[in-house]
């Protein structure tokens, strides 16, 4: 067990230790303090453990195998600070929460999958330990309480556990076709083009993980789900827990090998989902729905990118999606972190609040010396100047345009007497958060040479980054004026297609048990014995 | 001459089972069903299975419908409410096309089997010598298949203590059937009298006779199991209560001994259920004897069903 | 194709076989005699010495890699009975033993009999069935004669029916009637399918008929009375009239030995003759015919299980959605053998998914059991403060849901990952289709059953009875049983495959 | 068509008669009756496979017809056993119907079990 | 003597069919319960008493005729009481076959 190793075992294991010490009450009541402790050796892993060693659990045939490559690093170091910052969050809003037993278990729960998920390097322990994270999350969103929190969690998990259906028939699909029966998701991607059955293992994968990582027609889990959940649990589901799918499509998709169509198709559906989330937004008024489509549209164009290189079959494509994500992942966990605190600061107290947010906020959409820019300055070459290019450019108008009246909904949302002051360990997470959120993409663009320092901020790189920032402000003035005119979108838009569908399968559900009281009969059951040895005589007769 | 007895008793058959199925009074079925129960043992007879007569002679006509003539007079009341839940006409029209088309599959198959059959009787008749005993259905009761015969006495065994788990916990412990009505000179008690003897020594007697001609135990425990109902219905002697040891143990001796010889074969003869060369026949007897009061005891309170007085009632 | 040559001489570990049958059965004669408390511990002495009986029969096969053969009397068939333990039929006894362990110590609580009291009626009962059970089923899976199977498959049903009705109740006593009249008219469907393949090739014993058995119409009539017979006996689908009401009438105790294990025996049997005696007869379209059944039992079993206001109610149609998954195997075995891979993995994958149903539906019905006993009722609609007053057993269930549902490691997940594979190997994708929409089904309710068991109680409120842990830890350990049976995969792998025909493993895992 | 064949056939037509009554009959009583009725033609049917392997100078296959003993008595103790259960159900509910809906539970019988 | 033996039994078992032919018309003829178990003990065990004496030269061994006598001994016996029971029922105005 060398250095590497032991780092591996220690980010696993450290959360998993903690949530089984939740068994006995008396360490959970203490465990909100150890929130900020359990994600550090995953920040250590991150930053000092090697790409090349694997730790292995189990013997030869089936075993969990755990290994770290670089966009997994990157998002893993990103996670974990968020982790810790959103535990402080959590800690010092557990204080006055009455049950916070199902709040620890599950926050533990998601931490540890998250944790595992972005450390698997086996297929079996991709599938487990994302199911862990599907039912930590779920149970994190029950914890907003009220029916309509039930219903959001309910619906996470229907469709977490829909897309982990897909993902199983794709990954025994992956098995099938790797040559020496190896598990690895390495040899798993690399047999991937080579397989029988590549175009449906595909689409199965693309369609599982796309479900996760909420791409448009199946998104509509996404706001009702942040929007139900505890401030805490939000930033850290919208922030770590989603971009556990995009690691996996980062790694299970073969970048060697140029695939256009799906390259395209994957592009096309990214970008669609980039607009529709904006449209959808500025119809919002509460900030975390807000929010909440801005990561759907942050998603679709972070496929859109991967879509591209997919086609283009450019092996930089990883590390871009990863800088992306890793960007994404800090500013909205600083945005929902903001949202929390803003809650609660008086309308004087306001403004040192809301500056660093604003900056957060436009660095989303590109603003120039901020991640944002750097991360579009990544992602352009990949998108090309054609089609894919001009979208992107009206994606980043179109964020700044949300984002700034994600600016105007969260300054009306101050606590309701003046000078309330948000406590003070809330306040230090959110700011510890944003000033994490503006240095450290820099950190990651200079340590990983995606592109030489000087062309990045050079004039003409800047510039190009501004005007769709200028132009989404406009923009954003134009919306005021329109005001009251916007249409009202409920909040689960799509969603709302399940009432008709639950009432569907009500009625089916009706059928089904009018069908087992007729068998159960005893007639009809005892004709219905004779029938079946008559028939099994036939088919064994003709087969 | 003998086809046309086969065929009278085949329509006699026919015309009774459709009569136990079509009567609309119970008590009329059973009745047809007992009468059924008889000429059927003509039909083992016909077949040369004379074995099987007899065991279908005293279970199969015998016990069976007693079991069910007491049955149907306890549940007359029931009579009005079950026709109204007679199925309607299609049920039945569909129920009797169902069950000809197995009837029809059934006869397809008794055509096509192979006439001259595949037959084991002459293992049997080579092996017959080493078991001792003269009756080849008692050799392959007895010693080519012995462990059915043991789980068919544990199947007993089994019905038994499933019957008895049906009582209600009042009367847990207590005696089965109804408490005996005592007339002492009634023309019941008048042959509980007289005819228990003669079923003892016909009982002992098809025992014994049934190592080399047809017979055993089954046959026999069956012919004590009737007269000690005689005599219970007759109310000279009331049924023993459940928890009483000695019940317990006439149940259990019979199975007991037959695992113990048999596991006395593992030493001695070096199988399960084997039997040492020469001893087979004794053995053998021993098994039956032992079996043959269990049996009785057993296929008796099957039929007096769960306890339903409290021990110490008249 | 047919399984490793009958070779009809007494392995060494033979007599063990005899003893796992023999033992229950002495048990229960030893019970009755005594009655009163010596019957429970006279079972508990029974079910130790058995378990022993049951880890020595694994390691003489695992030692000596081939079936266990013992012949009865001496007299090799097709003259006298053989027993025969494979590798199926081992890996079934251990589980048995594993189930009947625990549901006895679950058992202690409700049908001990306190120092100084008198015999009561549900106790005796309840012990004496217990090992009843366990014989017959142990006997059903090692007995290599079709007619000594029917009397086992007699001997299961007449233990298991008064298990249905054991507290006496009136609509149990119905239920009962019922499961015991159908379960008759099964076991005479299987009778005459016996009597008709004796008519046709003059032996009873397996080993003999799979060699001589052919393409001929009594065979094929045989196969079909047997195989109806067989399935009114399991409850597969269309034939499932006699068992929601009796796994849910019957004690959390019974229930799970009904539920987890009687139904196995048949199943065990239709295993048994498609696979092994009537391989070359039973062409695709029946297995699919089969598997069709399955797949119904599958969606309507686990939507009306969805609806269900009571428990019990709910568990058994899980159960009847459960069974279904068991028939899938058939149509896989079938392909395979067609395409001259080895059957290894989808016989592998049926054994594991009857393995883990059995110890996740045992560790379901008890736990549903304590529950009752602690909020007085089974509701699912308020099962508020179970979750508080009984953590391990709400674990419990949420772990043996997660192996129903084939989340990893549990068994239920290398069941499903052997099946889907050997699915996709034959190119038979609507079986994938039922099986993941199956998982999705299974999922909605048990994790509508754990949500609303979490939910924080009423205040002020009280549990009923104080349950004593050695009940929530058997139902704990029962469901990890199932749970970590997944990590099985991690021993050698081919226990289930020991003594069968070993053709080399196609494809991963 | 030799006697065996003759026996076999009406064999057949007694198992048919049996399903029906099964099927048809509602009282649980007709229907072990029926049951009873369906057991003796099944074991027609083996006695016709016994008598068709005559040879070695017996009338029959012993074998099968040991089979028959075996499966007359455990035939018997199944009817003995769902004769125990109805009349249970008889004394708990004061009717015998296997329907599944329960229809009005009439009175219960005066005095229960006590003669 | 063979053939007087043989003429014996053929005229016994005639008279004795002839006697169970008379109980089974008194059986369908006769109006209410209590004569028909006249008609049907009477006639019956005289036919099977003739029958019965009929066949005993034909029985191989001196054992089976006694064993015959035996059944015919336990028949009486049993249509004995049987009928007095029946006719205690009828009386009784209890079940009606």
């Amino acid at each position: 067990m060398n250095l590497d190793q032991t780092l591996l075992a220690a980010a696993m294991g450290l959360p998993l230790l903690l949530l089984l010490a939740c068994a006995s009450a008396r360490l959970r009541r203490r465990m909100p303090a150890l929130f900020v402790l359990a994600p550090l050796p995953a920040l250590a892993a991150a930053l000092w453990a090697g790409h090349d060693s694997m730790l292995v659990l189990g013997n030869t045939r089936f075993a969990l195998r755990f290994a770290l490559d670089l966009p997994g690093a990157m998002l893993l170091g990103c996670a974990a600070v968020l982790w810790a910052l959103a535990g402080m969050f959590a800690w010092r809003y557990l204080r006055e929460r009455a049950d916070s037993d199902g709040l620890v278990v599950c926050w533990l729960m998601t931490l540890t999958g998250c944790v595992g998920v972005f450390l698997a390097a086996d297929m079996i322990g991709f599938y487990f330990l994302l199911a862990v994270l599907s039912v930590g999350a779920s149970g994190l969103v029950l914890q907003g309480e009220g029916p309509q929190a039930v219903r959001a969690s309910a619906i996470y998990l229907g469709l977490a556990l829909l897309a982990e259906a897909f993902l199983l028939a794709g990954l025994i699909l992956l098995a099938q076709a790797t040559p020496d029966g190896s598990l690895l998701i390495r040899d798993a991607a690399a047999a991937l083009p080579g397989s029988p059955w590549r175009d449906l293992t595909l689409i199965l994968l693309l369609v599982g993980l796309g479900m996760k990582a909420g791409l448009v027609p199946l998104h509509f889990w996404m706001p009702l789900a942040y929007g139900e959940a505890p401030i805490p649990a939000a930033a850290v589901m919208s922030g770590a827990v989603v971009k556990a799918s995009i690691l996996a499509l980062i790694r299970f998709l073969p970048w060697s090998t140029a695939l256009p169509d799906a390259g395209h198709a994957l592009a096309l559906i990214g970008l669609f989902g980039a607009i529709y989330g904006v449209l959808i937004g500025i119809t919002q008024s509460q900030p975390k729905l807000i929010l909440a489509y801005s990561s759907v549209s942050q998603m679709g164009f972070l496929v859109a990118v991967i879509g591209m290189g997919l086609a283009a079959g450019d092996t930089g494509t990883a590390l871009a999606a990863a800088f992306y994500a890793a960007h994404h992942l800090l500013v909205k966990g600083a945005l929902f972190l903001a949202v929390g605190v803003v809650m609660l600061t008086g309308r004087r107290h306001r403004w040192p609040m809301l500056v660093p947010a604003a900056v957060i906020a436009l660095g989303l959409g590109g603003l120039p010396l901020t991640g944002g820019a750097l991360t579009k300055y990544a992602a352009k070459d990949l998108l090309g100047e054609g089609l894919a290019g001009s979208v992107a450019v009206v994606s980043s108008i179109a964020t700044t345009l949300l984002m700034i009246h994600f600016l105007r909904r969260l300054s009306a949302m101050t606590a309701v007497e003046a000078d309330a002051r948000a406590p003070a360990a809330m306040v230090t997470a959110w700011l510890a958060m944003a000033l994490a959120s503006l240095l450290i993409p820099w950190a990651l663009y200079l340590a990983i040479p995606i592109d030489t320092l000087p062309k990045a901020v050079a004039p003409a790189a800047l510039w190009a980054a501004l005007w769709p920032v200028l132009v989404g402000a406009l923009l954003a003035l134009g919306l005021d004026r329109l005001g009251t005119r916007i249409p009202q979108v409920p909040a689960g838009d799509v969603g709302e297609v399940l009432y008709p569908l639950e009432d569907a399968s009500m009625a089916a559900g009706g059928w089904c048990e009018r069908v087992d009281a007729f068998t159960r009969r005893w007639a009809v059951s005892c004709i219905a014995l004779l029938l079946v040895s008559l028939l099994f005589g036939w088919t064994l007769m003709v087969g | 001459m003998s086809i046309a007895l086969h065929l009278a008793l085949i329509a006699l058959l026919l015309a009774l089972a459709f009569w136990t199925v079509v009567a609309r009074e119970t008590f009329a079925a059973v009745a047809g069903f007992v009468s059924y129960g008889l000429l059927l043992t003509l039909a083992w007879v016909a077949l040369s299975a004379v074995d099987v007569a007899l065991t279908e002679a005293a279970i199969g006509a015998g016990l069976t419908g007693a079991l069910l003539i007491g049955a149907t007079s306890r549940l007359r009341k029931t009579e009005a409410a079950a026709r109204a839940e007679r199925p309607g006409r299609a049920t039945r029209v569909l129920a009797a096309i169902v069950a000809t088309a197995v009837a029809a599959a059934i006869a397809a198959c008794v055509l096509l089997l192979p006439d001259p059959g595949p037959s084991l009787a002459p293992e049997v008749a080579q092996n017959l010598a080493s078991t001792g005993v003269g009756n080849p259905i008692t050799a392959v009761l007895m010693s080519f298949r012995a462990m059915d015969t043991m789980l068919e006495a544990i199947v007993l065994l089994f019905g038994l203590i499933g019957i008895w788990s049906l009582a209600s916990d009042r009367y847990w412990g207590g005696r089965p059937g109804l408490a005996p009505v005592v007339e002492p000179n009634g023309i019941l008690a008048y042959l509980a009298r007289v005819l228990p003897p003669i079923g003892l020594v016909v009982g002992i007697y098809i025992l014994w006779v049934g190592a080399d001609y047809p017979g055993g135990k089954f046959q026999g425990g069956t012919v004590l199991a009737a007269m000690w109902l005689l005599l219970l219905m007759s109310g000279l002697h009331d049924a023993p209560a459940v928890s009483q040891r000695w019940v317990r143990l006439a149940l259990v001796a019979g199975p007991a001994v037959f695992i113990l010889v048999g596991v006395l074969g593992v030493f001695v003869a070096g199988a399960f259920l084997g039997y040492p060369e020469g001893l087979a026949k004794p053995l053998i007897i021993v098994i039956e004897v032992a079996l043959l009061p269990s049996l009785a005891v057993t296929l008796t309170l099957l039929l007096m069903g769960p306890p339903q007085r409290s021990e110490s009632s008249p | 194709m047919s399984p490793a040559a009958p070779v009809n001489l007494t392995t060494p570990g033979g007599l063990l076989l005899v003893l796992a049958v023999l033992l229950p059965f002495a048990g229960v004669l030893l019970g009755l005699v005594l009655g009163g408390r010596h019957a429970q511990r006279v079972a508990w002495l029974t079910i130790l010495l058995g378990i022993g009986v049951v880890l020595a029969i694994t390691r003489a096969s695992l030692g000596s890699g081939a079936s266990l053969v013992y012949l009865l009397g001496g007299w090799a068939p097709p003259l006298g009975v053989a027993l025969r333990a494979d590798g199926l039929a081992v890996c079934m006894m251990l589980v048995v033993a594993v189930v009947v362990g625990a549901v006895g110590v679950y058992a202690n609580g409700d049908f001990g009999t306190p120092a100084g009291q008198r015999e009561t009626r549900a106790a005796l009962a309840f012990w004496l069935l217990l090992l009843a059970v366990w014989g017959s089923l142990n006997l059903v899976f090692v007995s290599g004669d079709i007619f000594t199977l029917y009397v086992a498959l007699e001997l299961l049903t007449f233990a298991g029916v008064p298990l249905v009705a054991l507290d006496g109740r009136a609509e149990t006593l119905q239920a009962a009637l019922r499961y015991l009249v159908y379960a008759l008219l099964g076991s005479m469907f299987y009778l005459l399918g016996t009597f008709l393949l004796y008519g046709a090739y003059g032996t009873l014993d397996i080993a003999l008929l799979a060699e001589r058995v052919g393409a001929q119409p009594v065979t094929w009539m045989a196969a079909a009375l047997m195989t109806a017979g067989l399935l009114a006996k399991t409850a597969l689908f269309p034939l499932h009239l006699w068992l929601p009401p009796a796994h849910a009438g019957a004690p959390a105790a019974a229930s799970a030995l009904l539920s987890a294990l009687v139904i196995k025996g048949a199943w065990f049997l239709v295993v048994r003759l498609w696979v092994d005696v009537f391989p070359g007869i039973v062409s695709l379209p029946a297995a699919q015919l089969l598997a069709a059944l399955g797949a119904s039992a599958i969606i309507v079993g686990n939507i009306v299980a969805l609806r269900q206001a009571r428990l019990k109610l709910l568990i058994a149609y899980s159960t009847v959605a459960q069974i279904g998954y068991l028939f899938l195997m058939f149509p896989l075995v079938q392909a395979l053998n067609a395409t001259q891979q080895g059957n290894a993995a989808a016989v592998t994958g049926g054994l594991l998914q009857a393995i883990s149903h059995a110890t996740a539906k045992a560790a379901m019905f008890m736990a549903a059991g304590l529950i009752y006993s602690t909020l007085g009722h089974d509701r699912v609609a308020d099962l508020r403060g179970a979750g508080r007053a009984l953590p391990m057993t709400i674990t419990a269930f949420a772990l043996a849901g997660a192996s129903l549902i084939g989340l990893p490691p549990s068994g239920g997940f290398l069941a499903k990952w052997l099946l889907l594979s050997a699915a996709i190997a034959t190119a038979q994708w609507w079986w994938v289709l039922v099986m993941l929409v199956g998982g999705l089904l299974t999922s909605a309710y048990v994790f509508m059953v754990v949500v609303r068991a979490m939910a924080p109680a009423a205040p002020g409120w009280s549990p009923k009875k104080q349950v004593p842990g050695y009940q929530q830890a058997a139902v704990l350990g029962l469901a990890l049983c199932s749970f970590l049976l997944g990590l099985a995969a991690l021993l050698p792998f081919d226990v289930a495959q020991i003594g069968r025909a070993v053709v080399p493993l196609v494809g991963s895992p | 068509m030799n006697a065996p064949t003759l026996f076999g056939l009406c064999a057949a037509v007694l198992v048919g008669f049996g399903l029906y009554g099964l099927i048809v009959h509602p009282q649980p009583l007709r229907k072990v009756l029926s049951f009873n009725l369906m057991g003796s033609g099944v074991f027609l049917v083996c006695a016709v496979i016994a008598r068709r392997g005559a040879a070695a100078g017996m009338g029959g296959d012993p074998v099968p017809q040991a089979l028959l003993i075996t499966a007359i008595v455990v035939a018997f103790a199944a009817s003995a056993l769902a004769v125990a259960l109805m009349l249970r159900q008889f004394d708990e509910t004061g009717s015998s119907s296997l329907s599944n809906d329960p229809g009005p539970a009439p009175a219960k019988p005066a005095a229960k079990g006590e003669a | 003597m063979r053939i007087a033996a043989d003429i014996f039994t053929i005229v016994a078992i005639l008279t004795g069919a002839f006697f169970f032919l008379a109980g089974t018309v008194g059986l369908l003829r006769f109006p209410d319960t209590l004569t028909r178990l006249h008609a049907l003990t009477k006639a019956d065990n005289l036919g099977l008493g003739l029958v019965v004496l009929g066949l005993l030269p034909q029985s191989s061994s001196v054992f089976g005729g006694l064993k015959m006598i035996l059944v015919w001994l336990l028949v009486l016996l049993a249509s004995a009481t049987v009928s007095q029971l029946i006719a205690r029922a009828a009386r009784r105005g209890g079940p009606h076959p």
